[in-house]
């Protein structure tokens, strides 16, 4: 298996070299989504599913999706990258020493079972049985909570970048697809199996791999397929239902966390409810989630106020 | 799983490198991308062992991704604003 | 609060011209305010006739104010007020002249001031009166407002300004040697402080301008003959004197005393016959005080008896002030009063020039009394420059032009009245002043003493004229013309600003600084600020250790 | 517990609702002060420092959340700061509607920041408090792009370089929690862990050199977004660096180490106070006056950290640096709104054009003067009394270059305040909108709030003790 | 009550200062009254107080900052002494800006400023320690700015600048100084002298050296005092409160402070820094007058001999005895009527009669001579003239300067006085003497600018001619010395 690793590193390193050093933009963000996919890849070989699963899924595809679109927006814009081809030295230099730095840092590491056997102790009271999970959604709410802000964070700084100042246009450039295109065509099929491969993800996350965010992106990657195959309209954001949707998720989260003061603590899920407790906020979370996403992937309205 | 380990340290300073050298914003976006999954890879592999991997790196790597994809939503989004209002993918007062 | 202890007299005479001074200011009074100058001596000559008894203090008056009278001083005191008196009369005069209310007013302060140095105990009342006097006395000076008398008021001030502040350092350092205010305590104690020798200075120097003595003359001979003749008088008779009677209140014994005697005797000749050079009979006749004050303060240096001093000092007040009288006196009469006034004049000069029996020559042969015969000699001998100058004077003031011809009685009577004063009060208060009796005087040998001064001044008067050599008239000043007193540049010239200007080094800063900017510029491009931010990671690490 | 839970779920609920229904957010905004400084008055008064341990598991499995003096004054200031932004914004139509559920977030991250004892979860609400910040910025409109790149580049570089250190702290000590990581064994790691989230935190806290982004992104950004951007952003980063250099690695400190932070602080103060004299718009003055006066703040390390931190010294620089931080907070917010103020009242900060200004609007002007009293580290102000312990422990340990160095910077600051303090006192009548009194009375009760710190210090002084680091207990 | 009385005389002037801002323009007789009230009560309670102190009574009120950090007012006979030439001016003052405003625009400012002004000279008068002292040291610096602008003309703003280009820096050494200091010492309190053995001699030099500067500052110590003469921009009521009481008199008190309460003469000589102060003193005097003699301006003139007249007051504290103690101490009394005198005059002239340099003064004694005439009187105290207040200080300083062992005081004492009278006769010779322009115009009819000069006038004649009176400024110092300084 070492010589796997070692050229699965090999390929990694070579493909992130061509991503952040190599000629053409285009070029760059293709080699960037196969890196994604690489690093997923080291992600099932570390064994770790859920990562692997958001790697691929927001790593790789929906940060590719979303880099693509950019590198589109930017050439009609004009706007091309400017050619450097030599080295930098000087920033090599200190990038290399920085990465020296690390590299003796991991190399002096002895490895641990660090808290996996606590979080094995008490996974039973978690109500749910995947340990990833129950780390995201139960023992360190919080910092999901949060992270599910952030997303809606960014999402909000999109808002003030829509062209004229429209904000509550439609998200994202006016697409045309043709209606029999292929597009079109794999744009009608693929919203229903996307909705029960996501559905599924967050439902088998509470023991197997997957969870929320995996299930969102895979929901939100069918719907911006759907936008720009033509076949719906990008919602607008002032459309007060889909905001309901942007915010049901935290919404529900926090109203949950701060109902647990009742059992006792801040985010606190009783054994025996936890599951319930949990299920439901990833379901409202994914709902939210994908809708995040897909505006996100859309981007800001640049209809330039045509509603 | 220390090659792994390594792995991410060298993406991290190859990423540091391009965040730094390459002069286009979106190159940028596209390097910072490469130093989190880097961070993130060391972090896993790491945590792993004898054949499994600590589940709380687990689920900071997921929602260290998450916060990536928000930070480099913004980022492109706003590459693409200040493109179109400058007409470029460069910052002003940002020469080599 | 305790107002005053001791006798009220001697307060009375101080604050009563102070009081008529001020009432100047109201409109009552101001019309005729000349009439207080009749009113203001009268005090202390109350108190001179009368004495004291013991001393006065105003406790929490300024820093303690203790008054006494010496003998010494009362004889002047005596004479002084006599003489503002006098002058005061004949002040009159002056009716019907601009800003007499201002003169009155001034008047009156600088009379309060020169009884203040008679009466003044303590070193800080002495110091207060003095410069009252001094300075007051300005105005008299000036009263005219005439270039000439503006001049002599410019030079005047200055120097009675640097008389304050020698004197206020001298007594300073006497005060804080005798931890005492008290002038007996300070004049004791300044024989053995450490810094004697410079408080002697100080106080020649302070007291030497006030009484005239050489070199600090030069302001005399131009500040009095340009006061009105009321004010000269005074300035010649009795403001002078102030500084005489510092001299012996606060010289310690036989300080200095070959060097005042030198100056002193410089003085009694060398002014006399500059006094030769003058026409204006009054500024002939400031020279002789100058000359006069000379004798005196040679002998203050001699360490003749304050008694004896002040013997001779009443005399040349009443007499010189009679001169002085005359000089306006004589301007406006015509005719046989013309004649009465020169008679009276002539009287006068020959008292000051010594002739025995008058009173001149009374006190000339009082204070030869047990002096070296050095001094004695020289004494007698300053009769003979007395006698040139008095001729001279008389002579001048015999061709002086007639402006009036009715002189009135308040012009006539001091100048007669004085002129006897000056005969006949030093043997009315011999008796009183001096331990030796009047007799000694008209012995024989003493009248052969004073006669051949005279005699030897006539003869030579007699030569000059056969010979028709007349001295050359010269403007007064003398010694003056040394004294560069155009203004220093300092006085017009700014001058750049010998101050540290932050606002300025800010500016250089700032400048200086700019390149800060140039950082900045380099910071903005993110390759050196990435630079940056990956070498301090790098240092961090290295740092920690 | 439960009002330090509603302190930080209130505004993230604001935000939602915000989100939900735009066009109330300044009225969501408004209840979300009301409710906070209701929760705030509680935790205040019961003197203590209350815990929160969300899901229950507790340190090292779950998160921990502590309120102690620090953090506890820190939202105080906060909820004042937006309290002031928030009656400031909400009668200004042309700000874009996004601002009101951004504002409330970054509040939110604020407060997540000030209370997280675990160093994953600092990242997360730096995360958040980062996009927030840099949207804010962007609302600025079309000429704000450039300046919201400019940070969020930095922002971002700043952060990746934070998480990697986590990653290596995590990885050598198997936790994340502020007061375990105390207790564990040092690894031989650390030292690259902590240059890593140090570096990162120096560039969020824009201490020179990294302070490039700040001045146009906060010049750029409206005047209450600015408000919140210089008063309260880099005050988080900076309360992170307090929580690893004096609680969970006080032994890693090397004098040397931190004599080399200490020296950024100190040209900090100086390149900042030098640049703010020369620029012509007000905001810009005011934003590298934040430059300078972050400087202050890391004069901390070498007087209170390192050997020195079990001095009795220690304390009063400790103390001084979190005055600093708070009253900085304060005025500089009460600058911005005033500065936002006179925008609306001659549409421009050009200093020549608010030349009489202070005639026009007297109760700014004196706010404005009264906050560069607080800048200038003038007496009574909170400003002072952090000059004040900061140099007593500088000379008691005789480095005197520190006391120096706050001298020489509140001198600065007052040649670079002069010149709007001029402007604003020139005899001249300008043509302005009138602004309502009530809205002028903001910043004035800012400023004052900054000064009255200094008044009462001895009060907040003693809060600050609750939970501090160190064994030192009773200062100078 | 004896925690009341301090404070409650701070808030006589800040209170009034307080309302004062937020008063409309044109309510004139509101904010006259605000003034005049605050005064009046401040001077009530300060008499009540001198009372209390006089029979050995001592106040004190206190604030709790941070440890080591506190507000403490305390009055002693010292505080005493400042504060009532201070509340008695500012009365006089106020009446006299009252006059010479008028109706004017700004004056809420103006008079909000004026009375926070006051009050910081109040509590730094009453401050017992040395924070205290700093913070309304600083209070004054601020509250002066606005008052030396208050024209807001070219010449006041670069005035106002140049004020504070030389204060901030001075403030900034001070608070060096005082932080170092306690540092080693601990908060230092006026009352308990701090121990100065923790610390190296070369270090108290130094600190001693930044005390200097920064209370130099305000003191106008020469070469600091480039500020003061341009500060005369100000309005007159302004720059006689400046020139007399407020700021260079606070550098001054500062100053006697340091050397009295701070180090204590014993140190202050153990150190020989007190000669070196005195010797700065004197080159101040010195340099004062020669720059009051090139001046053409009235009130550069008067500025310059602030500078020369305040250094008197360092000098007493610099040579450190107790002759020279009281007479410093007078001298901040003397100074203070004597210097508001002739302000008070200057800003009449320039008013009435639109005089403003020294030839237009021609003339004016005939027109307006009580105005004149308390000019004279003011100038002639300034010369140290007999019986004037400041021959007192004079005689004193002498005497200490002489019992210290520095004869050479005698010589700036008279080389300063024959420079004053170079100065000030020639004034008065035109005011007197010289014929009026031909146009020349100017009357005194407005009593409420003419009486506030007048009473200054008969002050500083009553207090050099009751000087060995108890209740005199030099009785008091006497007490203050021989109850606090001397062993």
């Amino acid at each position: 298996m070492a010589v796997f690793d070692l050229a699965l590193c090999t390929l990694i390193l070579l493909a992130a070299l061509a991503a952040v050093a190599g000629p053409g933009l285009f070029r760059a963000v293709v080699f960037f989504v196969v890196y994604g996919v690489l690093i997923a890849l080291a992600w099932v070989r570390l064994g770790a599913p859920d990562v692997a699963l958001a790697e691929a899924a927001i790593g790789a595809g929906l940060t590719g999706v979303l880099l693509l679109g950019a590198v589109g927006r930017l050439s009609r814009a004009g706007a091309d990258e400017p050619l450097t081809s030599r080295i930098d030295w000087p920033v090599a230099l200190a990038a290399g020493l920085v990465g020296a730095m690390l590299v003796w840092a991991v190399l002096s590491l002895a490895p641990g079972p660090g808290l996996a056997p606590a979080v094995a102790e008490i996974l039973p009271q978690t109500g749910v049985e995947n340990p990833v999970t129950a780390v995201l959604l139960n023992l360190r709410a919080w910092d999901t909570l949060l992270e599910s802000v952030v997303l809606l964070a960014a999402l909000i700084g999109l808002w003030p970048l829509a062209r004229g100042g429209a904000w509550q246009a439609a998200a994202g450039p006016v697409h045309h697809a043709l209606p029999d295109g292929v597009l079109a065509g794999f744009g009608r099929l693929l919203p229903p199996v996307a909705l029960l491969v996501g559905v599924y993800l967050v439902w088998a996350g509470a023991y197997q791999p997957g969870g929320a965010f995996q299930g969102g992106t895979v929901l939100a990657a069918a719907g911006v397929l759907c936008v720009m195959a033509g076949l719906v309209r990008a919602p607008g954001m002032a459309a007060p239902l889909w905001r309901l949707a942007l915010v049901a998720g935290p919404g529900l989260f926090l109203a949950l966390g701060v109902a647990g003061m009742a059992f006792g603590g801040f985010l606190l899920f009783p054994t025996a409810l936890a599951k319930g407790m949990i299920l439901a906020i990833e379901m409202v979370l994914t709902l939210s989630i994908a809708v995040t996403l897909a505006l996100m992937v859309l981007g800001p309205p640049e209809g330039g106020g045509a509603q | 799983m220390t090659v792994y380990a390594v792995t991410g340290a060298l993406l991290v300073a190859l990423g540091l490198y391009g965040l730094i050298a390459a002069r286009g914003l979106l190159r940028r976006v596209v390097a910072f991308n490469v130093v989190g999954s880097g961070v993130f890879l060391m972090f896993g592999a790491l945590g792993w062992y004898e054949g499994h991997t600590d589940p709380v790196p687990q689920a900071l790597i997921i929602t260290g991704i998450v916060v990536a994809l928000s930070a480099s939503a913004l980022a492109v989004g706003l590459v693409v604003a200040h493109a179109r209002v400058s007409g470029g993918q460069v910052l002003e007062d940002d020469a080599p | 609060m305790t107002l005053w202890t001791g006798p009220f007299l001697p307060l009375a005479v101080l604050i009563w011209p102070l009081l008529l001074g001020l009432s100047v200011v109201l409109p009552i009074v101001r019309p005729h305010s000349l009439r207080l100058l009749l009113l203001a001596p009268a005090p202390a000559l109350w108190l001179a006739l009368r004495g004291a008894d013991g001393a006065s203090t105003a406790p929490e008056l300024f820093l303690g104010v203790e008054l006494s009278l010496e003998p010494a001083s009362r004889l002047l005191l005596g004479m002084v007020a006599g003489l503002w008196l006098a002058a005061g009369v004949f002040a009159q005069s002056m009716a019907g002249g601009r800003n007499l209310e201002v003169f009155t007013g001034f008047w009156c302060l600088t009379l309060t001031g020169n009884l203040g140095v008679f009466l003044a105990g303590d070193v800080i009342t002495f110091y207060l009166a003095f410069a009252t006097v001094s300075l007051a006395a300005w105005f008299l000076v000036v009263h005219s407002r005439t270039d000439e008398a503006l001049r002599a008021g410019k030079i005047y001030i200055v120097l009675a300004v640097v008389g304050e502040v020698c004197l206020l350092a001298g007594f300073l350092i006497g005060v804080q040697a005798a931890d005492s205010f008290l002038i007996a305590d300070m004049r004791a104690a300044l024989a053995e402080a450490p810094l004697r020798g410079l408080a002697v200075g100080l106080l020649i120097t302070g007291f030497g301008i006030k009484a005239g003595m050489v070199p600090l003359h030069v302001w005399l001979p131009l500040a009095h003959p340009a006061a009105p003749v009321a004010a000269s008088a005074v300035l010649s008779g009795a403001i002078v004197k102030a500084g005489l009677v510092g001299l012996w209140l606060f010289m310690p014994p036989g300080a200095f005393g070959a060097g005042l005697m030198a100056l002193g005797m410089a003085g009694a000749f060398g002014a006399a016959l500059w006094g030769l050079t003058q026409v204006n009979p009054k500024a002939i006749l400031a020279y002789s005080t100058v000359s006069q004050m000379g004798v005196m303060v040679a002998l203050v240096g001699s360490g003749t008896a304050a008694q004896a001093v002040a013997f001779y000092a009443v005399h040349h007040g009443l007499a010189k002030g009679a001169l002085f009288l005359s000089v306006g006196a004589v301007a406006v009469s015509g005719g046989r009063a013309r004649l009465v006034m020169l008679m009276a004049a002539g009287l006068a000069a020959l008292s000051v020039a010594g002739l025995p029996l008058t009173g001149g020559g009374g006190v000339k042969a009082a204070v030869k009394l047990g002096q070296s015969d050095l001094l004695a000699l020289l004494i007698t001998a300053t009769g003979v420059t007395t006698t040139l100058i008095m001729g001279w004077f008389l002579w001048r003031l015999a061709q002086a032009e007639v402006s009036g011809t009715h002189a009135r009685v308040y012009e006539r009577l001091p100048v007669v009245a004085l002129t006897l004063a000056a005969v006949g009060v030093p043997w009315i208060v011999w008796p009183q002043a001096l331990a030796a009796t009047p007799d000694y005087a008209l012995s024989g040998r003493a009248i052969a003493d004073a006669i051949w001064p005279p005699v030897i001044a006539g003869a030579t008067a007699l030569v000059a004229l056969f010979l028709r050599l007349g001295p050359d008239t010269r403007p007064p000043g003398d010694l003056l013309r040394l004294l560069v007193f155009s203004a220093p540049a300092i006085w017009t010239q700014p001058r750049a600003a010998f101050s540290l200007d932050p606002a300025r080094l800010v500016a250089f800063v700032t400048v200086a600084v700019a390149r800060l900017v140039a950082v900045e510029h380099v910071l903005l491009r993110w390759r050196w600020s990435g630079l940056g931010i990956l070498g301090v990671v790098v240092a961090l690490v290295f740092l920690m250790d | 517990m439960t009002p330090l839970i509603a302190l930080l779920a209130l505004p993230l609920a604001g935000a939602l609702m915000a989100v939900a229904v735009p066009h109330r957010g300044a009225r969501i905004a408004g209840v979300v002060v009301v409710a906070s400084a209701g929760a705030l008055i509680m935790l205040v008064a019961q003197w203590g420092i209350p815990h929160a341990a969300p899901g229950g598991w507790g340190a090292p499995l779950g998160i921990m959340l502590e309120a102690d003096g620090l953090a506890l004054a820190f939202m105080a200031m906060v909820l004042a700061v937006m309290a002031g932004v928030c009656a400031t914004a909400a009668p200004m139509r042309e700000l874009p509607t996004p601002f009101w559920p951004l504002a409330l977030l970054a509040w939110a991250a604020l407060n997540a920041i000030f209370v997280s004892r675990d160093l994953f979860n600092l990242y997360v609400g730096l995360e958040l408090l980062t996009l927030a910040a840099v949207a804010l910025v962007a609302t600025g409109g079309d000429k704000a792009l450039a300046a919201a790149l400019r940070y969020l580049i930095f922002a971002l570089t700043g952060s990746i370089l934070y998480l990697a250190g986590v990653v290596l702290v995590y990885s050598a000590h198997g936790v994340l929690d502020v007061s375990l990581l105390a207790a564990t064994l040092p690894a031989p790691t650390d030292r690259v862990a902590m240059g890593l989230m140090t570096a990162g935190l120096l560039i969020k806290t824009a201490l020179f050199p990294f302070h490039v982004w700040l001045p146009p992104a906060h010049a750029a950004a409206p005047a209450p977004a600015s408000a919140m951007l210089s008063a309260l952003v880099p005050k988080a980063s900076f309360v992170i660096l307090l929580r690893l250099w004096f609680e969970a690695m006080p032994d890693a400190a090397d004098d040397r180490l931190l004599t080399a932070l200490a020296v950024l602080g100190a040209l900090a103060v100086g390149h900042g106070g030098i640049m703010a004299l020369r620029q012509t718009r007000l905001k810009q003055i005011i934003a590298y006056s934040t430059v300078a006066q972050i400087g202050y703040l890391f004069l901390v390390f070498p007087l209170a950290g390192g050997d020195g931190a079990a001095q009795p010294w220690a304390a009063g620089a400790w103390t001084g640096a979190v005055f600093q931080a708070l009253s900085h907070g304060l005025a500089k917010a009460a600058m911005f709104l005033c500065a936002g103020l006179w925008i609306i009242a001659v549409g421009s900060d050009r200093l020549e054009d608010l030349r009489g200004l202070a005639r026009g609007l007297p109760m700014t002007a004196m706010a404005f003067a009264l906050a560069a009293i607080t800048l200038m580290g003038l007496p009574p102000s909170g400003g002072f009394t952090a000059k004040y312990l900061m140099m007593t422990t500088a000379f008691a340990s005789g480095q005197v270059v520190w006391a120096l160095v706050l001298a020489g910077g509140g001198l600065l600051a007052a040649a670079y305040l002069y010149r709007p303090m001029g402007a604003l006192f020139a005899r001249e009548i300008p043509a302005f909108t009138p602004v309502p009194r009530y809205l002028q009375a903001v910043p004035l009760v800012l400023a004052l709030l900054a000064v009255g710190m200094g008044v009462l210090s001895d009060g907040l002084y003693a809060f600050l003790q609750l939970g501090r680091p160190g064994t030192a207990e009773e200062g100078l | 009550m004896t925690a009341l009385l301090p404070v409650a005389i701070l808030l006589s002037s800040l209170i009034p200062a307080g309302v004062t801002f937020f008063l409309a323009q044109d309510s004139h007789r509101l904010r006259n009254t605000l003034s005049l009230g605050g005064a009046t009560v401040k001077l009530a309670l300060i008499v009540v107080m001198l009372v209390a102190v006089g029979q050995g009574a001592s106040y004190e009120a206190r604030l709790n900052l941070a440890p080591g950090l506190y507000l403490l007012l305390r009055i002693d006979a010292l505080s005493l002494l400042f504060m009532t030439l201070s509340a008695v001016l500012w009365l006089l003052t106020t009446v006299y800006a009252i006059a010479y405003f008028g109706t004017k625009a700004e004056l809420s400012r103006f008079f909000g400023f004026f009375s926070l002004c006051v009050g910081a000279t109040t509590g730094l008068a009453m401050a017992g320690s040395l924070i205290t002292f700093f913070l309304f040291f600083e209070l004054l610096t601020l509250s002066t700015w606005p008052l030396v602008v208050h024209k807001q003309d070219a010449k006041s703003l670069a005035a106002g600048r140049s004020y504070l280009t030389f204060a901030l820096p001075g403030s900034a050494a001070l608070l060096l100084a005082i932080v170092w200091l306690e540092s080693a010492t601990g908060p230092v309190l006026f009352t308990e002298p701090p121990d100065l053995s923790v610390m190296p001699d070369s270090h108290l030099r130094i600190i001693f050296a930044l005390f200097i500067a920064g209370l130099g500052v305000k003191a106008a110590l020469v070469p600091l005092h480039g500020w003061l003469p341009g500060a005369m921009a100000a309005p007159a009521p302004v720059s006689a409160l400046l020139h007399a009481v407020a700021v260079v008199k606070a550098g001054a008190f500062g100053i006697v402070r340091l050397v009295y309460d701070v180090f204590g003469i014993a140190s202050v000589q153990d150190l020989g820094l007190g000669t070196p102060l005195a010797l700065l003193a004197s080159v101040t005097i010195l340099w004062g007058s020669v720059r009051a003699l090139q001046q053409g301006e009235i009130k550069k003139r008067l500025a310059f001999s602030t500078v020369s007249q305040v250094s008197y007051i360092v000098l007493g504290a610099a040579l450190a005895g107790p002759y020279a103690a009281i007479g410093g101490l007078a001298h901040l009394v003397h100074q203070g009527l004597m210097k508001i005198t002739l302000f008070f005059c200057a800003g009449i002239f320039d008013e009435r009669a639109g005089a403003k340099r020294i030839e237009d003064l021609n003339g004016l004694g005939a027109r307006m001579p009580v105005t004149s005439v308390c000019f004279s009187l003011g100038a002639l105290g300034m010369i140290g003239l007999p019986p004037m207040a400041g021959f007192v200080s004079k005689v004193y300083l002498g005497l200490g300067g002489l019992q210290a062992g520095a004869p050479w005081v005698l010589g700036v004492l008279a080389a300063s006085t024959l420079l004053n009278a170079a100065y000030f006769l020639p004034l008065l010779y035109r005011l007197w003497f010289l014929p009026a322009a031909d146009a020349a115009t100017g009357d005194e009819r407005a009593p409420l600018l003419v009486a506030p000069a007048a009473i200054t006038a008969l002050a500083s004649l009553a207090v050099g001619v009751f000087a060995a009176s108890a209740l005199s400024p030099l009785g008091w110092a006497t007490l203050i010395v021989t109850r606090e300084y001397l062993p």
